[in-house]
């Protein structure tokens, strides 16, 4: 499936690209990402999400595939499979960065495929875009403590993805869900509620 | 009759049953072997993939495995042989068309068999699968079959040319007056969804090899032993009597069991490597992966019409999703292309079906085979006549008719050896009017409004069939009277439930005057009986049936004669009365079978009487010349709930004619579960993959059997009018009750929610396409299919709506 | 692996016992250990039915109780209806008279979820003939005359416990 | 099918199952079983170690006061559905395990179960949540109540600490005078695609207290807060008015069988028609 996610970064789109490109530093804002050292180009590493019941490990590879200074674009290749032999998953992420007030808007667009036990589910489906953007809040919240100084020592730890979905949803939906629920908080951070999740 | 209680058409209980109601039934993952070890496979989780390589180091580590086997730990010779086709047909175009035990360089679909483990438990080589390491890269998939033949479509398999299986074309009459003089033409678009044979009993099969001769026994659970022994032995390089295939009691088959499966060839190779018996039980996430599946197929079509309805010219052009592979052959497409016009004359036709790869799983006969898909399209097409010329959708059917009084029939279809189509007898005119009838018809339309005028929208649907049952070549039977008075069937007619031995038995006392207890029957055992075919299209009844009939014919008129030189009477002076040999008036005079039996044995150093072979048997074999052709009409009664879209199935009328019945118990068990599965094709079963061709669908909680809470009340009502292509004049039942049903329920779907003017071009038919019919959704419109529903789902979720 | 543990139960009033790996579900453990292989499997996620036996008096899903569960429990399964040389149960022969079996898979499910019925509800009608049903699936007969001959015990018991 | 290996445990008290929980590594607990066994036959939940409740005293049972229904977490939900004391004090319960899967699946199913399983569209999850009914954990600091409203963290996530456990749920009685349940399923016993709860108070023909909530919407239940608030006051015929408006922003969440629009539509109709349901018991019900 192709998700569209868009974030900003509080750096000039210069900086923010040199960042995005140096992959073992992204790769501690990445929940639940361990990562190895590069062998020519590529890294081994692996993801763990909690998907409500389910406790998946992704173990993998990615790859910088692309990376256009002058566009500021750049396309990352991923591909990991479940230890358990539930399934694997593939993404490329396309990054578009540009400049808003000196700080850098980026377009992410992902193109995952899921395969496998994992990817068979459909009352599942909804839930699983839910989580992507949801893991993507996470990510730039981390990468934005990050980008303020406050580096983590080690890489954060798996977040229970699913269990934060809802706080993206209710984040995006913003006032609506407000008017809905009258417990949404209007612009609520899904970050805050990454920290206040139970494991 | 001889025997009105128990012979040729009574519906006497099932001599089956009182085992299987004990627990008593012997299933394949009942049986147990010395030795025995279990299988799982390792499947690809690609649609369509190159396979890199396969390390299975850490699984054959795991303690309780007893092997690894991937495509390269095979022999040469079996590695480089792909499948064989079950049953080939010359519009068959694919040079490659069948996938090989285990895959060797490319999967071209999910589920399709990689490696497979050999285990002490089949929890272990579960858990060593898990750890076998399968290395792929992705290949570009194709998903949409009507999309499968375009330029730029990508190839499902790397190497072919385009993704064409094969194409058929009919045509007779001349089309082009037909449309000119046409007072109107009316356009359709039509689809049927793809949905699963779903037997409760999975597939499986336990593989042995005798250690000195090699002699090669395959336990499976399979409507076909006698087809599976001849392709096994074929690509063994074994004679026949070398392999045994045997189906032991069969939990249902409804067609995905009437193939020789990948699964079974890779067990085979297997065991012969390990030199034990190996069993595999497929469990239901498999049955979703990798049993076939009923295909796609969408048509265009155009019909040209007189103002009374009557249709001048139909021209039609279709797609059929084949999957990934031909597992048995083209005989889906070739049945809905053969039996397009069902039972309807029209003055001219022109038809091409398309058959495509996609790389889904792969598509074959299941329960109506292609008869189904044919029916829901003209029947589609017969209520839009009706609606486009606003007359009676009943009227419209009875219009275009064949007339009672026309048999038999030339339909203007050809067989692919060019033979025409032929019905041998029918009523269908006859049944569609009893149906109206039963089902109050004409006073419906009274019915419908006062149900309005409560808020209630309730709908009456209609749809007429023929269904081609006792399908070629032929079937087998032995006869044989034992020393004990009993008599023995053997047949390849291998049973799924639907009571052959019973209706063996039923014949078998019709013509010997035993008791139904005194008769057994083995069947679906290759070394009983040399040769035969097996259970698929409704044949059982009309090949079986009468080879069952001609060989108890023979063994009466043997223990006839000999009763005649045993105690000097003429043959004419004889009969059978009740397993007895006695003189005509003088009852107290008899020779029973057994006793005959026992001087037909003989007794060493006793020579048999002259002139007689030794044994009281008689093997037959009913070679069929043509199908026979089944007739009738089914009306459905819905309640739709416009609020939510429910869909209740309220009552069923249906009016039929298979021929001659040999038991009304049993056919009417055939027609209700028939119906019931046409009922889950019309509105619950949707088997959905995603757009890289990974289903979505694989558990009883998202693919919808129907339940008990689901099926309406049934009227059945039987007409029967004898086939002249048997001597029991039996037809086919066994599909009759799915073939109409989809299109009778759609039609009263339509007819319930007609004040809202909706047409429904498709099914399964979810309730959110019925709301969308009726303008309630806040967005009108066709309905949005699962994989836009995902589109949707997912700007739904797109972070940027936020903010 | 984890190892097989010790488990004894009641099956149809006998005392029997068995070792199984806890992951082992109750219709594994029937049907491998105890060889009671009327018990059948038909999708082993707690959809079909088909494995349907009566523990401590409730209908269960056998592929979704741990054998290790069921220790010390009272289990019923189809074997234990009627005797083997005795005559089939009530429910039994309504099944064969009404033809109610086709190919026999799901019918042990379908008799101990109507053997539970009928004893929980004697005075259930057809609607919720249905509902109980509705946790077995069959693809043989349709279902209609399954719930015939449901119908059929409900109303001969409460003739004969009505004289 | 045949789940991946595990260590089972059944502890026989509480507190021995908590230090379980809390020192095992990758542990599920086992209570009805109805959903987890799925998943660990399918090899979807693959623990190392599953700690069985059934054995532990003390956890189910069924205690009745003036005020108040205390159910404990590993109630069966057919003892529950048998309860006609339960069924005249707690009817929206009542009302809605009657949905909840089939009569096999009910005899083994708990309420704690169904509670900390949470699938998005599960009855039991929404009607505590529209109960504003209190859940108790315990853990190695002893118990803690939870209010309904905060119990589903996300999609089948129950705030429950990974060394916690359910032990009971409560549900208040005052003010609950009428109630209605509606859900949607294309087959009896089915998930629902959307279900709806509704708890009514009248006073006179205005309404007094108004709670609602939807199941399959969205990951976890939701409570209508909004509808809630637009409905105090309202003149009890003329609820219907207010419900599409305030339903109208919804977004559910779609998944391979059912689009956000339909669920939107259904959660309209579910929601009328529980509300309807409410308000006539309310009429009916004793001041």
């Amino acid at each position: 499936m192709i998700l569209h996610h868009s974030f900003e970064l509080s750096l000039p789109p210069g900086e923010a690209f040199r960042l995005l490109l140096d992959v073992p530093r992204v790769a501690t804002c990445i929940p639940g990402a361990t990562l190895e050292p590069a062998a020519n180009g590529v890294y081994r590493g692996a993801v763990a999400v909690k998907v409500g019941p389910l406790d998946l490990v992704f173990r993998g590879d990615a790859v910088l595939a692309e990376a256009n200074e002058a566009a500021r674009t750049a396309v990352v290749r991923g591909r990991g499979t479940d230890e358990k032999g539930r399934g694997s998953a593939q993404a490329v992420m396309t990054f578009a960065l540009g400049e808003v007030e000196r700080r850098t808007r980026v377009d992410l667009t992902t193109d995952l495929v899921l395969s496998g036990a994992v990817a068979q589910y459909g009352r599942g489906q909804g839930v699983i875009q839910a989580v992507a953007a949801q893991f993507v809040a996470a990510f730039v919240a981390n990468l934005e403590a990050r980008i303020a100084g406050d580096a983590p020592a080690a890489p954060p730890p798996a977040l229970s993805a699913f269990s934060l979905a809802w706080a993206v949803v209710k984040a995006r939906l913003g006032r609506v869900w407000a008017a809905i629920t009258s417990r949404g908080r209007p612009g609520g951070r899904p970050a805050a509620d990454a920290e206040r999740s139970p494991r | 009759m001889t025997n009105p209680t128990t012979g040729i058409g009574a519906a006497v209980e099932r001599i089956e049953d009182d085992r299987l109601l004990r627990g008593g039934g012997r299933y394949l993952d009942d049986l147990e072997l010395p030795g025995l070890v279990h299988a799982a496979f390792v499947r690809s989780e690609h649609a369509h993939a190159r396979v890199l390589g396969v390390d299975a180091t850490a699984a054959r580590q795991l303690s309780g495995v007893a092997a690894v086997f991937t495509t390269d730990d095979f022999p040469q010779a079996s590695r480089g042989k792909r499948m064989p086709q079950t049953a080939p047909i010359p519009a068959l175009t694919a040079a490659v068309s069948t996938m090989h035990a285990l895959a060797t360089d490319e999967v071209c679909f999910v589920g399709e068999p990689v490696a497979i483990v050999v285990a002490a438990s089949r929890a272990i080589a579960e858990d060593a699968a898990a750890l076998v390491a399968v290395s792929y890269e992705v290949l570009p998939a194709v998903t949409d079959p009507r999309r499968a033949l375009a330029a730029d479509a990508p190839r499902v398999r790397a190497a072919a040319p385009d993704n064409r299986a094969g194409r058929f074309a009919a045509k007779f009459g001349d089309i082009e007056a037909a449309f000119a003089g046409a007072a109107r033409v009316i356009d359709l678009e039509v689809e049927s969804h793809r949905g699963g044979g779903h037997s409760m009993e999975g597939r499986g099969a336990i593989a042995a090899v005798e250690a000195y001769s090699g002699k090669v026994t395959l336990w499976t659970s399979t409507q076909l032993p006698h087809t599976v022994r001849r392709h096994l032995a074929a690509h063994l390089g074994l004679e026949e009597p070398q392999v045994r295939v045997v189906a032991p009691d069969v939990g249902g088959g409804f067609g995905p069991k009437g193939i020789f499966y990948a699964e079974e060839l890779a067990l085979v190779l297997a065991a012969r490597a390990l030199g034990r018996p190996v069993k595999w039980v497929e469990d239901r996430r498999e049955h979703f992966l990798a049993s076939v599946q009923q295909r796609d197929q969408a048509w265009t079509l155009q019909v040209a019409v007189d103002p009374d309805g009557a249709v001048r010219g139909v021209r039609a052009r279709g797609t059929n999703d084949c999957g990934a592979y031909l597992l048995y052959g083209l005989l889906l497409p070739l049945t809905t292309v053969v039996q397009f016009p069902g039972p309807y004359r029209w003055g001219a036709l022109e038809l091409e079906l398309d058959c495509v790869f996609t790389n889904l799983t792969p598509t074959s006969p299941v329960r109506g085979a292609g008869r189904p898909y044919a029916n829901f399209v003209i029947e589609r097409a017969m209520d839009a006549v009706a609606r486009t010329l606003g007359l009676d959708r009943a009227a419209v059917r009875a219009r275009n008719m064949i007339p009672d009084d026309a048999y038999p029939y030339e339909t203007g279809m050809r067989t692919p050896a060019g033979v025409p189509i032929k019905y041998d007898s029918g009523s269908s005119r006859a049944c569609l009017d009893r149906l109206l009838e039963d089902a109050g018809w004409a006073g419906f339309g009274e019915r419908q409004r006062a149900a309005r005028e409560s808020g209630r929208y309730i709908g009456l649907g209609l749809a007429c069939y023929v269904e081609d049952g006792g399908i070629p070549p032929f079937e087998g039977a032995t006869v044989r009277v034992l020393p004990s008075g009993t008599v023995l069937v053997r047949s390849g007619a291998a049973s799924q439930g639907q009571g052959h031995a019973t209706i063996f038995a039923q014949i078998v006392c019709e013509v010997l005057g035993v008791p139904l207890a005194q008769v057994m029957t083995e069947a679906a055992d290759t070394d009983a009986i040399p040769r035969g075919v097996g259970t698929l299209g409704s044949r059982i009844a009309v090949t079986a049936g009468s080879s069952v009939a001609k060989a108890a014919e023979a063994v009466r008129d043997k223990a006839i004669a000999f009763a005649a030189a045993h105690v000097g009477v003429a043959a004419e002076g004889l009969e059978i009365v009740e397993g007895a040999v006695v003189v005509r008036g003088a009852p107290a005079r008899r020779m029973k079978l057994a006793e005959i039996a026992a001087f037909l044995n003989g007794s060493a150093g006793v020579p048999i009487r002259p002139g007689f072979e030794p044994g009281l048997e008689a093997t037959a074999f009913f070679p069929v010349p043509a199908p026979t052709y089944s007739n009738g009409s089914v009306a459905v009664e819905v309640e739709v709930d416009a609020a939510t879209g429910a869909v209740r199935v309220a009552e069923c009328w249906f009016v039929h004619d298979c021929g001659r019945m040999l038991n009304p118990l049993l056919v009417e068990g055939q027609l209700v579960g028939g119906i019931v599965h046409g009922l889950g094709n019309a509105l619950l079963e949707r088997m959905v993959f995603d757009r890289e061709g990974q289903p979505l669908s694989t558990n009883y909680g998202e693919y919808l059997l129907p339940g008990a809470t689901d099926v309406p009340r049934f009227h059945l009502r039987h007409i029967e009018t004898a086939s002249t292509r048997n001597p029991l004049g039996v037809k086919g039942v066994g599909e009759s009750g799915t073939i109409p049903t989809p299109a009778a329920v759609i039609s009263a779907v339509e007819d319930a929610l007609s004040v809202h003017g909706a047409v429904f071009d498709r099914h399964p038919l979810s309730p959110e396409d019925v709301l969308a019919a009726t303008g309630c959704l806040q967005d009108p419109g066709k309905a949005v299919r699962p994989d836009e529903r995902r589109r949707e789902a997912s700007t739904a979720l797109h972070p940027e709506t936020a903010r | 692996m984890s190892d097989a543990v010790r488990i004894d139960l009641t099956v149809n009033g006998r005392a029997m016992g068995g070792a199984a790996e806890p992951r082992t579900h109750l219709a594994d453990f029937l049907r491998q250990e105890l060889r009671l292989t009327g018990t059948h499997l038909g999708c082993e996620h707690g959809v079909c039915g088909a494995c349907t036996v009566i523990v401590d008096g409730r209908p269960v899903r056998a592929c979704l109780l741990l054998a290790v569960q069921a220790a010390g429990c009272e289990v019923t399964t189809v074997e234990g209806l009627a005797a083997l040389d005795g005559p089939l149960g009530d429910l039994q022969a309504a099944f064969r008279r009404r033809h109610a079996l086709q190919c026999g898979f799901c019918t042990p499910g379908m008799l101990m979820t109507l053997a539970a019925l009928a004893a929980a509800q004697p005075d259930a009608d057809e609607a919720e003939v249905r509902a109980a049903l509705s946790g077995n699936l069959c693809r043989c007969t349709g279902y209609a005359p399954i719930i015939a001959a449901a119908l059929d015990v409900l109303e001969a018991r409460r003739a004969s416990s009505a004289t | 099918m045949k789940p991946a290996p595990f260590v089972y445990h059944a502890p026989r008290d509480r507190s021995s199952a908590v230090s379980l929980l809390g020192s095992l590594p990758n542990a599920k607990v086992l209570a009805g079983g109805q959903s987890l066994v799925p998943m660990l036959n399918m090899r979807y939940a693959a623990p190392d170690h599953v700690i069985d409740l059934n054995r532990v005293a003390g956890l189910a049972g069924v205690r009745i006061d003036e005020h108040a229904v205390e159910i404990g977490a590993m109630t069966r939900q057919v003892d529950l559905l048998e309860s006609s004391e339960l069924a005249r004090r707690l009817p929206l319960v009542a009302a809605a395990l009657r949905h909840v899967g089939h009569v096999q699946t009910r005899s083994r199913g708990t309420i704690g179960g169904s509670l900390c399983h949470l699938d998005p569209a599960a009855e039991l999850p929404l009607v505590a949540l529209v109960s504003d009914a209190t859940l108790t954990a315990a853990g190695p600091r002893g118990e803690r109540s939870i209010p309904a409203a905060e119990w589903a963290r996300g999609f089948m996530a129950p705030a429950l600490a990974p060394d916690e456990i359910l032990v009971s749920i409560r549900f208040d009685l005052r003010g609950a005078s009428g109630y209605g349940f509606h859900e949607f399923a294309r087959r009896h016993g089915d998930f629902a695609i959307v279900a709806a709860a509704v708890l009514i108070e009248l006073d006179g023909e205005r309404v007094a207290r108004a709670r609602a909530a939807l199941g399959g919407v969205g990951p976890t239940a939701l409570r209508l807060g909004a509808l809630e608030a637009a409905l105090r006051g309202q003149q009890a015929s003329r609820v219907g008015e207010v419900i599409g408006p305030a339903l109208a922003a919804l977004e559910p969440v779609a998944d391979a069988y059912y689009g956000a629009r339909y669920r939107r539509h259904l959660a309209r109709v579910l929601a009328e028609r529980a509300m309807r349901d409410a308000i006539g018991r309310a009429r009916e019900a004793p001041r």
